[in-house]
């Protein structure tokens, strides 16, 4: 598949990015003005990835953001003014100062996920929202991200797995920056590519340089649009480098200096901006215009964030229960006929494409990790099955019956 | 009872496409326990989702799918199986309407309780570890027709319901149910004997045997108002208040473990609105505190029976 | 408080090579919180495990290492995250002993509770899921002293432990501590102030609001007792009785949520172990049915303040 | 690895897979009768996996079964009597009558785990073991099983992983049945064999025909050995067939006729029997001693079982805590003194092998399922890192520091 940007395109990347990065950097100095609440993330030198990634999605398309996403947030629509609300802990921000960070989200209009702490826990999640779009003929793929060290996770395993039996349209993006907080990425997992961990489920994956905006939105593009054809969900690892500590409290003393000297040189926006200009993409002026109205759009926000007042404290008792504020009705985008009997009505069979037998197996791939097999003890190979297929069409077990 | 769950799951799916099924082998096998046989052939793959062995992908996958308007009713092949899935359900599911405001309406079901010599995994009472969860909501029936206008509200409701099945009350109570539809509301405990000389609290299986120690009572002249409380979250304390005052003494029945189980939440709840009319000690008869053993006789041991519900209720009717 | 969980780490591995640590982030980060910090250093990698973030393997592992003779101690990054090993926790853990003879001497540990704007996943109290889970042994300090003391012991003992410390008190609880070797038992609570006009039970963050409710209250005349109960399972029923014996009436403070928290459980305990000794009911503060809110004025709504405390306190004695 | 099996080795081994069938078969009777307590699984058909793993291990070596590995506590030392009384629930069981079924083990003589019914969970608790006999220089191996529907739990995941990293001494069994109760395979997971969950932990896997006993055994063999020598763990897929439905309550409708009958012709004792038979490995007369005493023993045990009584009432109570009943002291096979300072100390540093960074990746092996990489957008190749291993020698993070 051919991806190719469009000149409004490439400059809107660099629009995202680049306030994905003054949003933070401001955020830094709210934080040490003590003006944020509780713990601060910083995504610098993975703004490529946030941005490339949630570039390829369409409005009606959903996601799930990390606490390094807040890329991916301002992509699908949210305003620096979410964020920093939520930061400050705000009666104006999203949850209304329930929750703080990137915890929050839009199921009308956005179709973004509140994540929790807990990692992992979105995937099967988003797995769900996938399979309900399905479901109601929508059309619509799921995205979320993980990190190297939330891939060690039970929910990961399990959300992962339930997508690739049920061929959801999820793209799971692994950002692979080296570092679960203190630990680094071999101590999680002792493969060369995080993207192995795909062979698990027998689903495709990508490898993409993370610092590489326009690798990235390729990769997720093709990714994002085979999934939308039904093909079942796909991982990409995009490889990047986390050049702050885990959080504004963390020194990040841990990792080698070289190794942040390395990614430095790497950094994802001034390559991007050196692109941009080797490629005649931009001019100086548009640089400028485009720097220009970020800082005016955040300077807007930030006023409005610091003059907002903090919630009252009788709110703390609403909103435990829906009592009726929300009336719920999804979005039918095939008639519901086709969903009720008799239309729905099946034959609740299973049909077995093989019998699993050992000497059915095709041999692996050479390059195939397992060990050679061990000749069979009793040193005969077993005559072939008369025919498993007999009497019932092989396909899937599944699926055959199934519109999608 | 299981045919009253299975038919409310039945008329659900038929009135409402939004309701969706899924859950380890309930679609082409009906379940472990049938409940949701035959539900596949009528409602087709895409309602009746057989998924891998991944209590924490069912349940996130049906948060997912409420949050695009679907219904969704997960099953637990056995209740015991939540434990599996509790971080989901107790940070994720329990806390959303709350911190983000979006609704999470689904169902998580399955067969729980003793009785039936199901040892330490297959014999759990888990409704305290979520009745202490704010956010979620806990529905433990005793009646078919309870399990059927429960099941039917637990549904239609904008929360996320956990919805307790006693397996040993699954082919042992049997109710003509009325045709139509009909609801029971969350929320409502029910007086199933009107009494005087003390109240009884109870629900699920020891519901029943609640009821048999009335009778046995009944006979010595004692007379026990029993209440049932079907929901576990939110408790209905007018209902509970309001017997206290009228019998003025109080004992809670539960087959789950003593130690921080629901008598203890009732205790607090009785000294707080009704200290005055007390004119005995809140007690509680429950299970042992430990495992649920596997061999006949000591489970019998572990459980409660009628025999010590009725001592516990005579000794605090002569209190 | 933070240093002597510290040292009773240090000195628990120095005397013992079968105690070792496992985690995330503690052994070259010395923990989210530093209270790992150094131990690498001194005991090496094969005592200092840096995991992957796996809490169902963390506490997995620690038990096959226990099944081997070692005293590992699992920590939780926040304690919130055992949620995530929920039920390796309650099935295989807490059923091991009972079930087959096989003890399971792990402590699993890690910074809760709330206080200091965590929001709703770095602020839990999770022990009543765990008071309720026959097996555990669950411990919550309020002390440096007994931090360091009580965590040798939990190291010492034959039994699973989970030893939850209040992360609000880390930095803020500061002590003298005795050189040399000391332990304080396991389901022992203490009298932290004699009192006779009611008790007021409390424990970890909770104990201190407690102490200086007290203190307005003697200022007004009013004598509180003030129980710490270090232990939470198994309780220390004598100490609460004798006290409830002596002041006629309680008052139990805690921050986790109300319904179903410990509360409850003391309160049927007390109906069952002193009722005629009542003079007025057992009354709780507790924080709110809620999810922990990130918004300071809301999370100081949200958790009892020594105004709320000393309020029902003073009802509770002139009652 | 030449693994060769004696004479008596592989008349044991016909032993074993005999009483096995023979002790289930008695177990079947017994249920009919309504003298098992609970539920009833069966091996049928899976014998020689069990038999043939556990026959690899040592007597220091600790095993965990599953329902499905009464053969391999036979094969452990565990007697009829054993597996006989907990079904019934007597009180001369192992567990008292407190637990049923395989729900038993024994730390001291015959280290073997009890599991418990929630899949996946004994994974982690293995590693665990395979961890503290390294610690405490034991040189020993864990063994355990899981179902093709057992590894899509994440306990599976965190188990295997953490023995990846740890490159703890654990050998794992997956006993691909085909089905998991009445869900086929290939919706537990969409690859051909199961053995791919290993590349996620870039852990080696074996394949194997599960139901030839000898196959089995000379592939555990050479695992255990791998795994004892300090590589980390190993997967094993074996691939059989579970010839009933999932416990005698099940009739197995959802299971295709012709399948049965597939698999039936591959019986893995019929099998074995012709193999020692064409081999010249025993005559009838020996095949018929080995019954009788099968039979006798079978007997016995029987009539120990019936004999015996159920536990009194009282014993409920007992037992929930330790209450001094155990001394709890590790088998030190190494100096202790290594474990503690000053000769434990290190410095608390991570050597960083490389940075991560996507030039410095490999391209993995044509055979493997990546999809190709869309090249750099900016198109450039980016200059290789300085040096990556300066200063610090280039090894594995953590094990480089540590004795094994
Ligand atoms: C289940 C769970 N365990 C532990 C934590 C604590 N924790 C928060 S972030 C983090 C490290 C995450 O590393 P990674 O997944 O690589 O993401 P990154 O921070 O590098 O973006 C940890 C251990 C958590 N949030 N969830
Ligand atoms: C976590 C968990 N979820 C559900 C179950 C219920 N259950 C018991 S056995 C089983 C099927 C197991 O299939 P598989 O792992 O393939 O093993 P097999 O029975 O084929 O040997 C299920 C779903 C369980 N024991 N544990
Ligand atoms: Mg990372
Ligand atoms: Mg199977």
């Amino acid at each position: 598949m051919k991806i190719s940007l469009r000149r409004e395109q490439h400059l809107e990347l660099y629009y995202y990015m680049k306030l994905n990065r003054a949003l933070e950097e401001q955020m830094v100095r709210l934080f040490r003005q003590n003006k944020i609440v509780g713990g601060l993330y910083s995504s610098l030198g993975q703004e490529a990835i946030s941005v490339g990634t949630a570039y390829a999605l369409e409005p009606r398309d959903w996601l799930a953001p990390m606490i390094r996403n807040i890329g991916a947030l301002l992509v699908k629509g949210f305003k620096p003014r979410d964020i920093l609300t939520q930061h400050m802990a705000k009666y104006t921000s999203p949850t209304l100062g329930k929750d703080g960070t990137s915890h929050f989200g839009d199921l009308k209009v956005r179709h973004v996920v509140s994540p929790i702490s807990m990692l992992g826990d979105l995937i099967p999640v988003m797995t769900g929202i996938a399979m309900a779009g399905s479901y109601l003929g929508q059309k619509i793929v799921a995205m979320t991200w993980i990190g190297d060290g939330g891939t060690s996770t039970g929910a990961f395993h399990e959300g992962i797995n339930l997508a690739a039996v049920q061929k959801a349209a999820l793209v799971c993006i692994i950002e692979n920056n080296q570092w679960a907080y203190s630990t680094p990425v071999r101590r999680q997992v002792p493969t060369q590519d995080l993207a192995d961990r795909a062979k698990a489920y027998g689903i495709p994956s990508y490898v993409v340089d993370g610092n590489d905006v326009v690798s990235v939105y390729q990769v997720s593009k093709e990714a994002v649009e085979r999934c939308r054809s039904g093909q079942g969900p796909i991982l990409i690892e995009a490889k990047t480098m986390r050049m702050k500590g885990h959080a504004q409290h963390d020194a990040a003393e841990y990792v080698p200096k070289a190794m942040f000297e390395y990614w430095k040189a790497r950094d994802p926006l001034d390559r991007y901006e050196k692109h941009l200009t080797a490629s005649k993409l931009w001019d100086a002026q548009t640089k400028a215009e485009i720097d220009a109205r970020i800082e005016r759009e955040l300077q807007e926000d930030l006023e409005f964030a610091e003059s907002s007042p903090l919630p009252p404290p009788e709110l703390v008792e609403q909103g435990v229960y829906c009592e009726g504020c929300h009336t719920i009705e999804p979005d039918w985008r095939r008639p519901k006929e086709e969903l009720v009997p008799p239309k729905s009505s099946v034959a609740a069979v299973w049909e077995v494409e093989d019998f699993g037998a050992f000497e059915k197996r095709e041999e692996p791939a050479a390059a195939a990790k397992h060990s050679t097999v061990l000749a069979s003890g009793d040193g005969r190979r077993h005559p072939a099955q008369p025919s498993a297929r007999k009497g019932k069409a092989a396909k899937t077990p599944t699926r055959n019956k199934v519109r999608r | 009872m299981l045919e009253a769950i299975r038919q409310a799951l039945f008329e659900e799916m038929e009135r409402d496409p939004a309701v969706v099924l899924l859950g380890e082998d309930l679609g082409v096998y009906g379940g472990a326990f049938k409940v949701t046989a035959g539900l596949l052939e009528r409602f087709g793959w895409e309602r009746v989702i057989d998924t891998p062995i991944s209590e924490t992908a069912i349940v996130g996958a049906a948060v997912g799918m409420s949050y695009l308007g679907l219904r969704p009713v997960a099953e637990m092949q056995f209740i015991d199986f939540i434990a599996c899935c509790f971080n989901q359900l107790t940070n994720f599911v329990a806390k959303s309407h709350y911190r983000w405001g979006a609704p999470v309406p689904m169902v998580v079901r399955g067969p729980s309780g003793g009785g039936v010599h199901g040892g330490p995994f297959h014999s759990a009472n888990p409704e305290m570890y979520f009745v202490h969860t704010p956010g979620l909501k806990v529905v433990y029936p005793s009646t078919a027709y309870d399990a059927k206008g429960l099941l039917k509200s637990a549904i239609r409701d904008n929360n996320p319901v956990l919805f307790f099945e006693h397996k040993f009350l699954y082919r042992r109570v049997k109710e003509e149910l009325p045709s139509g539809d009909y609801t029971v509301p969350l929320g409502k405990a029910v007086v199933r004997r009107e009494g005087r000389d003390l109240t009884i609290v109870s629900y699920a299986a020891m519901m029943h045997t609640s009821m048999e120690a009335a009778e046995v009572l009944a006979k010595e002249g004692i007379e026990a108002e029993v209440i049932d409380l079907r929901t576990l979250l939110p408790l209905d304390r007018e209902t509970l208040l309001a017997s206290v005052k009228k019998t003025n003494k109080i004992l809670v029945v539960h087959e789950d473990t003593r130690t921080g189980g629901i008598a203890g939440e009732i205790a607090a709840l009785v000294c707080e609105g009704a200290f005055e009319d007390l004119d005995g000690p809140v007690l509680r008869v429950t299970s042992l505190d430990t495992p649920v053993p596997y061999s006949p006789p000591l489970e019998e041991r572990f459980l409660p029976d009628v025999q010590r519900v009725a001592a516990a209720a005579r000794d605090l009717a002569r209190y």
